[in-house]
């Protein structure tokens, strides 16, 4: 498409101008290197990394702490120039400057010029696929949309999937093969491999080691295989730094194989997750939050509601959710689940493991309800947990009959389940003893920052001759390799690869590869197959004709409109849990339980776990992930060592105050963050951050693999953590400030703010909620303590909407706090991303949040989760002040925002009761980079500095459907007509549509008992409405643990 | 003692009003100047890659507006026609035209022409051709003749005024569905008006009978009744 | 207060103007201020001032050049020192107008030597207010739009908007004082230039003065005139801070929301207007000895007009502890422990500090007599309304309805920047209007010297004035 | 009737009873083209001239009530006829909004109107005139007091009048030059 051609050229030009500067500064260290090696150059390497010149550079690249004068000057897409240029911008009078128009010059008949088009394809994180919707304009890939028949997805998505149009287009993407840093051809890099590869095909590729993360990939095994036979003695290494390992190792304990483990939570009616995540982390999570949210929907109608219970030693999303939330330590954790799989006869009874009175209570009431529910039950525990304590959750589901009902064992979904660590340990080892020729890393694998620390996996590497990185960026390893080759996104390229239910779905470029990428498909065939030309296309499909039943045609064209190949989910295979096993994973909790327990009070339980956002620190250059705000802590562009109030008093450390994390004689130095829910004696650091080559994401945070270690890659029990004087500024979207002098309060945000705004919440009734008891007893509790002013209260007569009339339900009910639907927004919208500096001063620009509210005891807490976007007010406050009628309300009750008229007295933002106006204090969206103008969303403005700007509820969606609809004279299909936070929610906690309309869904919902208003008092009258959160406590613990809502409504 | 002449007395008053005066005119420039041609475009011809006659094409040959432009019906915007298109008949005529070079080149090429943008709306006004289309406003109600026009340009302001003039009278610039291509559509040609009026005025059975203004009125009112035409002034009907 | 006749024996009152001065005493007096040879230290008062103002260009080219961002405003709080600054300027706009209007209906004749400067005041404080409207749009160039005019967007201001309302009010107040100023100002151009014997500023003076020349008849149109502005200005300069105030109370934001603002808010300008008047009549009253004409009278009366409006402020504060508590509203009930707990607690205290207890000094003839300790009062009368008006808009806004919107403020080197450079701009102003205007209305203060029609009053002072220095008049 | 050689006859005077002493004298005299000059307003003295009474209140009350009309009628005209905009759900015409705007118009209009019509009132601005010819004017801006006959009276003759306002103890009397 010649429109996408020619935007390729721009972007490559522009681009490859950008990050010059460390390009230079490494290509000279490379040339020195290329002359005379040997571990003592790279050494000198590495302090060249520590030079000030580099910091500096690191800096100019990403400023950090920038200072209050020149904070602005800093902030690289502000300067001078643009300003002016923004002047000229949305302007009522100016002059336009001259547009051209470039038609084709041979129009494709499936493109209409200002339609965009939907491609089935397939986003691969972790290994794992999920089947989305592209959407494209005129060839520019502009948003991702779950895909309705994709098992993963249903229609929905997760962060990664919404943020990867961002990555696809980042200008910080490698965009030219290089060679000792000089930039290089695709030929020269097949010659030059080809040579090596000859001389080693003789001795059947001895010394030929091929490293790459989890592959699902049916293609890529293909090829693999393929290679492996012609090249015998070559190896193929997998390292996933947040794969699962423990998973696969507690499967091949129990079962004897490495049996993949999935869940159908529509079916249980009680759920217990061990310190698990296990609704919103992980390769079935999107899958996973829409089944258990069907169970959780109470309406009037139907008071069905399953249970959940969540013993965890971190607050995760799926404990904000549960009806029965325990915080304990990891190791309590684990006694925890021994003595449960003791009650329901998983394992054979011995002696009470528990100490803690509350916890023996939760088992036996939890027990008791799975034996009541068994068959229609699931305990989770997911990967951070120790393998025993999985071996035994394995044994759980099987004594409750729910393996087969609810649990479903299959055969390994990636296609060679090996053990990870043991294949980097192998790896290691031989390269440490010279016996690796040729070190060929695809996919970004990133081993020099993510291997195990105790492996020596960067010393190893140097001894390897010739060392390739095949990546979308350049990184820690690329550094150390004579190769680097740029990967093509998954947006750009043909491909395969298995979801968690081992359904395959097909992936398919949506635009040229922007930076002359490769795919793994295609590097492997050159250098292995002889084939440097063959694209993924032709690789893909040849693959399949062999496989695809029928007319290979009409089969093909189906699986790829379709985005699934049909009938690839795995089987459940019949599998049961040796008693051997049981048996050995009872006896390590009890010897860990002793050392835990024996253990000095100053010691903690360190707890890995990747990043909810940049997740194992691959997509730690994606802008739109790192200001996302972390569910419950709301941090951004940083990670924090996490401790509870509790603990933090122990261990005399204060909010961001910076400390030193050590174990088993490895530091680290963090900065601590004190979260609220935090198991005593428990701290956690995410994977993903400390990254020393990453672009603009270099310096931010703190690496957690410098303590990780192929012994323990998740739990670091008895870590010890050290205060030290330095502070650290974070930027936290809620509750937490750079203080006017600069000093904090220990913990709990300035003055203990945290705990007050959740009191004040409480007080407020932001969050009804309430028990499924009271609901059944009377179905108008709600209502009665909503605070809903008379209709005839206000001085004026009412505005009477007739034809449409726009609102939106909001089910707490099922919120998980998993934010999808702010990135989403965020796509949707053109909503820039103002840096870490920014969000300090509260400037971020997210036009949906999800607030989160801690109630009660700061250490065990009720937590609430809020999405607000704009509540589309009737009366709306923020219209009556504004003096040039930028915001008026529409004839359906939108409440319309206009950026070309808005002159920024911010009257309205400071009059909106619910904050939810957004204000570009600065020149917020980047008009200088030409690729990121390919991003852009053409039916949303972008705007300019000095305009406020809010949720629209996706007024373009709206008028497009409308339109649509007139053009063909008939009525909006009911669901066609879905704003971006709503397509995109995974648990369909979003609702929108017509109010008019009294078959519509939202009318249902809002007119529901349950359904209440944002600060109703003030009669705004909000068109976006909440449904109250109900529980479902176990009355055998209700009674235990008073439960919180009663007395917050009395 | 004397500081001043006799004459500044006449000065000094006259130069009160003069103030109210020249205040008036510096409005009234100001006012006429964001309205000329030179703010709007208005009427100014510019310099394309090819000089293509609308006049020629659509008035000459009778080529219909969707043969080129063949998104308006479906879409947001008109669409341009590719190279393609043009070349579909300058295969067989006037294959060597100097004219035509740029248009040969970039087929053979395979570069897309570069035209200059004569109907430029600003970025943050989202317009829709097809709905305008599908709700009867005729391609000359905001183009003029096009057919009258050998190089095409702008021929009304685009200015919110003017957009707002209409939306808030929609009826004004309706015409039957059929017509909205027809660039010289006459709402007072007696032979399409009583294609299209029904009932017919009694009048219009005598031979000479013309549609009055009145008459044309009430054939835009069963219009408007018929193809559900609102008046749209909500800002989000064309903010975005 | 002074010209009421009370049946108790009359305590001693200062005079308004000095015995032994004639109309031509005063005229040569007042206007040899200005026609007498520069003093060295006019230009350096005026040098400092103008190098301030020259710093407040400079930061609001910057701040043109990058947008409002520079600022430390944010989400919650999206005004800071721009509006604070723009309330704290117009409640200074207020004393000059309100003295010579209010006043002259009242026939409080001690005005006459305090009005002309004081209106002075009150234009050059409006200016700086009038700045800060435009200064804090994110899109400044498009101030414009607020005002209503035919245009090609068929748009036109929401009237509805209190900030429309400010245009009105704050462009209406500015022309009618400048009006009232310079109106006033007529016969003493004139005088001016009929004493100046330079050429140029006779012709300058001579067309300011539009050829007056006294004759009856013109006195006559010429009274009416004052008097009729006068009685338009008095409800005029009521509404402008009322105005202002409905700013805030038209807003839903617990602290913005609330009856008692418009009185409330008119008091403290008028305290704050006082404040100035004093922290400027007393060093000129020193520099150019015009004691003779700013009596202790003066001070004292203005005094009390400080005591008494600042006990109505206090009042305003009092009221809305009282509603906070009474309405059992648990956002005003925050609201209010949160000014006094909250983070910006200090601020809240030093507050009242200054609003509230410091002038209580005022009841004591010591201090309301001692020029010092007026200057002094005045100061943390200025400093306290600047405070309340920080309190209002940034600790209502921090933490309003949603507790997970709260946030904190905190001024940038940029906000006080803009900030101290419109003192310079004041500053400026006030130095050269000092210099080559009568700072006291002349013709007015004929009218109240003996040989004055109206007389003046002949209770002697305790202690005899230092003499006056008499310059004769410029006759040729 | 032909230009008089001068403009009229100016007598000084050093206080304020004696000019108003002498302005009744002159009026009973039968003299009607006079007036008086004085550093400041002397309600007397307007009364022994005869300048009693002015337009000016009418001239402001028109103002005020124009300026009433312009302000209400512009803020209905544009927000319910012009452009009708649903603001925050309150009706078009909210009048209670509208009345500050109106009240602030009629203030202005009104101001507008006293001072020009102050200015057309007196004739202003008339930069020159012939009393400034007599140099002694100069202090009628200061303490003195002068009474001026026109020469265009008809009672005027040039020495009558100079010896009758000799009469009157005037420190001075001079002939105003055109």
């Amino acid at each position: 498409m010649e429109s996408v051609n020619d935007s390729k050229g721009k972007c490559g030009a522009e681009a490859s101008a950008q990050p010059q500067p460390v390009r230079l500064d490494l290509a000279e260290v490379r040339e020195k290197l290329s002359r005379q090696r040997g571990p003592e150059v790279w050494r000198s390497l590495e302090e060249l990394a520590e030079t000030p010149e580099f910091e500096e550079f690191l800096h100019r690249e990403f400023p950090r702490q920038a200072s209050e004068i020149d904070a602005v000057s800093r902030r690289g897409f502000l300067q001078l120039a643009g300003a002016s240029l923004a002047l000229a911008g949305l302007t009522g009078c100016t002059k336009q400057p001259p547009e051209g128009i470039v038609p084709y010059v041979k129009q494709p008949e499936y493109i209409v010029p200002g339609r965009p088009l939907f491609f089935a394809t397939t986003l691969v994180h972790g290994g794992y696929a999920q089947g989305v919707l592209a959407e494209s304009h005129m060839g520019r890939p502009t948003k991702i949309e779950g895909n309705p028949d994709h098992p993963a997805s249903l229609g929905s998505t997760d962060v990664f999937a919404q943020a990867a149009v961002l990555t696809l287009y980042d200008p910080e993407r490698s965009q030219s093969i290089l060679h000792d840093g000089r930039i290089a051809t695709w030929g020269a890099f097949v010659a030059d491999l080809g040579n090596r590869l000859r001389a080693l095909q003789g001795l059947g590729g001895e010394g030929v080691r091929i490293l790459t993360g989890t592959v699902t990939s049916p293609t890529f095994a293909a090829q693999m295989q393929d290679l492996l036979t012609r090249f015998p003695r070559a190896r193929w290494h997998q390292w996933e730094a947040a794969g699962g390992h423990h998973g696969r190792a507690a499967a091949t304990r129990a079962f004897g194989q490495p049996l993949a483990t999935r869940y159908d939570f529509s079916a249980a009616r009680v759920v217990l997750a061990i310190d698990s995540d296990v609704l919103t982390e992980g390769p079935g999570n999107v899958r996973y939050q829409r089944d258990f949210a069907r169970t959780r929907r109470v309406r009037k109608g139907n008071l069905q509601m399953s249970r959940l219970y969540a013993v965890e030693s971190i607050p995760t999303n799926t404990g904000t959710l549960a009806d029965h939330r325990l915080p304990l330590p990891a190791a309590e954790i684990e006694a925890f689940t021994l003595a449960l799989a003791q009650a329901v006869g998983a394992a054979t009874a011995g002696g009470d493991v528990l100490t803690d009175a509350r916890a023996r209570k939760f088992v036996q009431a939890i027990a008791q309800d799975l034996r009541a529910n068994a068959g229609a039950s699931i305990v989770a525990a997911d990967e951070y947990s120790s393998p025993a304590v999985q071996v035994l959750v394995h044994a759980i589901n099987q004594a409750l009959g729910n393996s087969g009902r609810t649990v479903f064992h299959t055969a390994p979904v990636d296609a060679a389940p090996v053990d990870h660590v043991a294949s980097m340990r192998e790896l290691v080892t031989d390269m440490s003893a010279g016996r690796v020729e040729l070190l060929l890393m695809l996919g970004g694998v990133n081993p020099v920052y993510t291997a195990p620390a105790d492996l020596g996996f960067t010393p190893a590497l140097q001894k390897v001759p010739l060392r390739v990185h095949h990546g979308l960026y350049e990184n820690e390893t690329s550094e150390y390799c004579q190769w680097h080759v740029p990967a093509a996104h998954e947006l750009e390229s043909w491909g395969d690869a298995r979801s968690f239910d081992g359904t395959v779905s097909l992936m398919q470029p949506l635009i040229e590869p922007l930076y002359s990428g490769k795919t793994g498909h295609e590097v492997i065939a050159a250098l292995f197959a002889n084939r440097a030309d063959a694209t993924s296309f032709e690789l893909v499909q040849a693959h399949w004709k062999t496989l695809l039943v029928g007319n290979f045609e009409e089969a093909w064209r189906k699986v790829v409109h379709d985005g699934i190949v049909p009938a690839t989910q795995l089987p459940p295979a019949g599998a049961s849990v040796d008693g051997g096993a049981v048996q050995q994973a009872a006896n390590d909790i009890r010897a860990s339980l002793q050392r835990a327990r024996s253990e000095g009070s100053n010691k903690v339980t360190l707890r890995l776990r990747p990043d909810p956002t940049v997740w194992d620190g691959s997509l730690a250059q994606n802008v739109w992930l790192q200001e996302l705000p972390k569910p419950l802590s709301k941090l951004t562009w940083d990670n924090a060592l996490m401790v509870g109030p509790a603990t933090a008093e122990r261990l005399k450390v204060s909010h961001e105050e910076t400390a030193e994390v050590s174990w088993n004689g490895r530091k680290v130095q963090a900065a601590v963050w004190v979260l609220p829910g935090m198991a005593e004696g428990t701290a956690t650091l995410s994977l993903g951050y400390g990254r020393r080559r990453a672009g603009r994401a270099t310096g931010l945070g703190f690496s957690a693999y410098e303590l990780r270690t192929s012994q323990n890659l998740w739990n670091l029990p008895g870590a010890e953590i050290r205060g030290l004087a330095g502070r650290h500024d974070f930027a936290c979207t809620q509750n937490h400030h750079v203080l006017p002098q600069g000093k904090r309060k220990s913990g709990m945000g300035e003055d203990g703010e945290i705990p007050l705004a959740g009191e004040q919440a409480e007080k407020r009734h932001l969050v009804m909620t309430g028990t499924l008891e009271e609901f059944r007893s009377d179905p108008d509790f709600i209502k009665k303590e909503r605070e809903e002013p008379e209709p005839g209260e206000s001085l004026y007569p009412g505005w009477k909407y007739e034809g449409h009339k726009w609102g939106m339900a909001i089910d707490l009910n099922v919120c998980t706090g998993c934010s999808t639907c702010i990135v989403a927004c965020q796509a949707e919208n053109n909503i820039p991303v103002v840096g870490k500096e920014q969000v300090q001063r509260g400037r971020e620009m997210h036009w949906i949040r999800v607030d989160r509210y801690y109630a009660g005891d700061m250490d065990d807490p009720r937590i609430h989760n809020q999405p607000v976007p704009c509540m589309q007010c009737e009366n709306a406050p923020c219209e009556v002040v504004c003096p040039v009628a930028a915001t008026v309300h529409s004839d359906e009750g939108l409440n319309d925002m206009v950026y070309n008229r808005c002159v920024g007295t911010r009257y309205c933002s400071n009059n909106c009761p619910y904050k939810v106006r957004r204000f570009n204090f600065l020149r917020y969206s980047d008009r200088e980079t030409p690729v990121l103008a390919l991003l852009q969303n053409p039916d949303v403005t972008v705007r300019m500095r000095g305009v406020m700007e809010k949720c629209t509820y996706c007024v373009q969606r709206i008028e497009q459907a409308k339109i649509e609809s007139k053009v063909e004279n008939r009525p909006i299909p009911a669901g066609t007509l879905q704003t971006a936070c709503q397509q995109a929610c995974p648990t369909q906690a979003i609702v929108f549509g017509d109010i008019n309309d009294p078959e519509s869904e939202v009318t249902r919902w809002k007119s529901d008992p349950l359904s209440y208003g944002l600060l109703e008092m003030l009669n705004t009258r909000p068109r976006t409405t909440y449904l109250a959160k109900i529980t479902n406590p176990n009355p055998a613990l209700a009674a235990g643990q008073a439960h919180p809502e009663h007395e917050e409504r009395t | 003692m004397q500081i001043f002449h006799r004459s500044t007395n006449t000065l000094a008053k006259v130069s009160i009003f003069g103030a109210v005066f020249f205040i008036a005119l510096f409005a009234w420039i100001f006012s006429t100047l964001l309205r000329s041609s030179y703010a709007t475009g208005q009427g100014i011809v510019l310099k394309q890659p090819v000089p293509f006659s609308h006049d020629h094409h659509v008035a000459g040959l009778g080529i219909d507006c969707r043969y080129c432009h063949t998104a308006v019906e479906v879409s947001n915007s008109a669409g341009m026609p590719s190279t393609e298109t043009c070349m579909n008949c300058h295969r067989q005529i006037w294959t060597n035209a100097d004219l035509l070079e740029p248009v040969r080149s970039s087929f053979a090429n395979n570069t897309p022409i570069v035209w200059q943008r004569v109907h430029d709306l600003p970025d943050f006004v989202y317009f829709n051709h097809s709905v305008h289309v599908a709700k009867g406003i005729g391609c000359a109600s905001c183009h003029g003749q096009v057919d009258r026009m050998p190089l095409m340009f702008q021929q009304a302001t685009l200015q919110m005024e003017w957009c707002l003039a209409c939306h808030r009278d929609p009826g004004k610039n309706v015409r039957p569905r059929e017509e909205v291509f027809n660039l010289d559509w006459e709402p007072t040609d007696p032979a399409s008006y009583k294609r299209y009026m029904q009932p017919l005025p009694a009048a219009a059975s005598d031979p000479e009978w013309k549609p009055s203004k009145a008459d044309v009125q009430a054939l835009q009112a069963k219009l408007v009744k018929e193809y559900k035409i609102q008046s749209l002034t909500s800002c989000s009907t064309c903010h975005r | 207060m002074a010209t009421i006749d009370s049946p108790l024996p009359k305590p001693y009152k200062p005079p308004v103007v000095a015995p032994g001065h004639t109309p031509g005493t005063v005229t040569d007096k007042i206007s040899s201020v200005v026609l007498r040879r520069t003093p060295k230290w006019w230009y350096v008062g005026f040098g400092i001032s103008f190098s301030i103002l020259m710093m407040f260009l400079f930061c609001v080219t910057y701040l043109f050049a990058k947008g409002v961002g520079i600022w430390g405003i944010n989400q919650p709080v999206g005004w800071g020192f721009d509006i604070i600054n723009f309330v704290w300027w117009i409640g200074i706009g207020h004393a000059g107008t309100l003295i010579s209007a209010i006043l002259l209906l009242l026939r409080q004749e001690w005005r006459t030597s305090i009005n002309r400067f004081a209106e002075a005041m009150t234009l050059f404080a409006v200016a700086c207010a009038g700045m800060y409207p435009v200064l804090h749009l994110g899109r400044p160039w498009l101030a414009y739009w607020l005002f209503p005019y035919p245009n090609t967007m068929g748009m036109w201001p929401q009237f509805r908007s209190p900030l429309i309302w400010d245009v009105f009010a704050v462009s209406t107040y500015a022309t009618v004082s400048a009006l009232f100023w310079y109106v006033g100002l007529i016969p003493d151009l004139a005088t001016l230039r009929d004493r100046t014997r330079n050429r140029a500023m006779k012709i300058a003076y001579g067309f300011g003065a539009m050829g007056w020349r006294g004759s009856a008849a013109h006195w006559h149109n010429y009274e009416t005139a004052y008097l009729l502005l006068a009685g338009l200005a008095t409800p005029l300069v009521i509404s402008v801070h009322t105005v202002v105030s409905f700013d805030f109370a038209v807003g839903q934001v617990p602290g913005w929301h609330a009856t008692i603002f418009p009185p409330y808010f008119v008091a403290g300008a008028i305290y704050a207007g006082f404040a100035m008047v004093l922290t400027l009549a007393i060093p000129l009253r020193a520099a150019f000895h015009l004691e003779d004409f700013i009596t202790t009278r003066h001070l004292q009366n203005m005094a009390k007009v400080m005591l008494a409006t600042g006990l109505i402020v206090v009042y305003g504060y009092m009221a809305e502890l009282f509603f906070g508590w009474y309405s059992g509203n648990i956002y005003e009930r925050f609201m209010l422990m949160n000014r006094a707990t909250g983070p910006y607690r200090f601020h809240w205290f030093a507050l009242l500090l200054c609003n509230a207890v410091v002038p209580q000094l005022l009841w004591l003839r010591r201090f309301r007599t001692s020029p010092f300790w007026l200057f002094v009062i005045s100061m943390f009368v200025s400093v306290g309304m600047w405070l309340e008006r920080f309190i209002i808009i940034v600790t209502s806004l921090h933490r309003d309805f949603l507790p997970s919107s709260w946030g904190l403020y905190k001024g940038t080197i940029w906000d006080w920047g803009t900030f101290i450079g419109t003192i310079g701009l004041f500053l400026s102003l006030i130095f050269l209007f000092i210099r080559f205007l009568p700072m006291i209305s002349i013709f007015e203060m004929r009218t109240i010297v003996p040989g004055g029609t109206e007389g003046g009053e002949y209770t002697t002072a305790p202690e005899q004035e230092p003499g006056i220095s008499t310059e004769q008049g410029a006759v040729p | 009737m032909k230009r008089p050689p001068i403009y009229g006859l100016m007598a000084e005077f050093h206080d304020s009873d004696e000019l108003i002493e002498a302005a009744y004298r002159v009026r009973e005299a039968g003299y009607t083209r006079l007036d008086a000059y004085t550093p400041y307003p002397i309600e007397a003295v307007a009364e022994a001239t005869g300048h009693h009474h002015s337009k000016l209140p009418l001239i402001v009350l028109i103002g005020g009530i124009v300026g009433a009309l312009a302000g209400y009628g512009l803020q209905y005209w544009a927000a319910v006829i012009e452009y009708p905009l649903n603001v925050g759900g309150r009706p078009l015409h909210s009048w209670p909004a509208f009345i500050v705007p109106t009240f602030e118009m009629t203030i202005l209009f009104a101001a507008l109107s006293a001072v020009f019509g102050m200015f057309f009132l007196n004739g202003l601005p008339q930069p020159y005139h012939p009393v400034f010819n007599v140099p002694r004017f100069a202090l009628a801006s200061r303490d003195r007091y002068f009474l001026l006959i026109d020469a265009r009276d008809p009672l005027f003759d040039r020495e009558g009048t100079r010896r009758f306002l000799a009469d009157l103890n005037p420190t001075e009397v001079n002939e105003v030059e055109h």
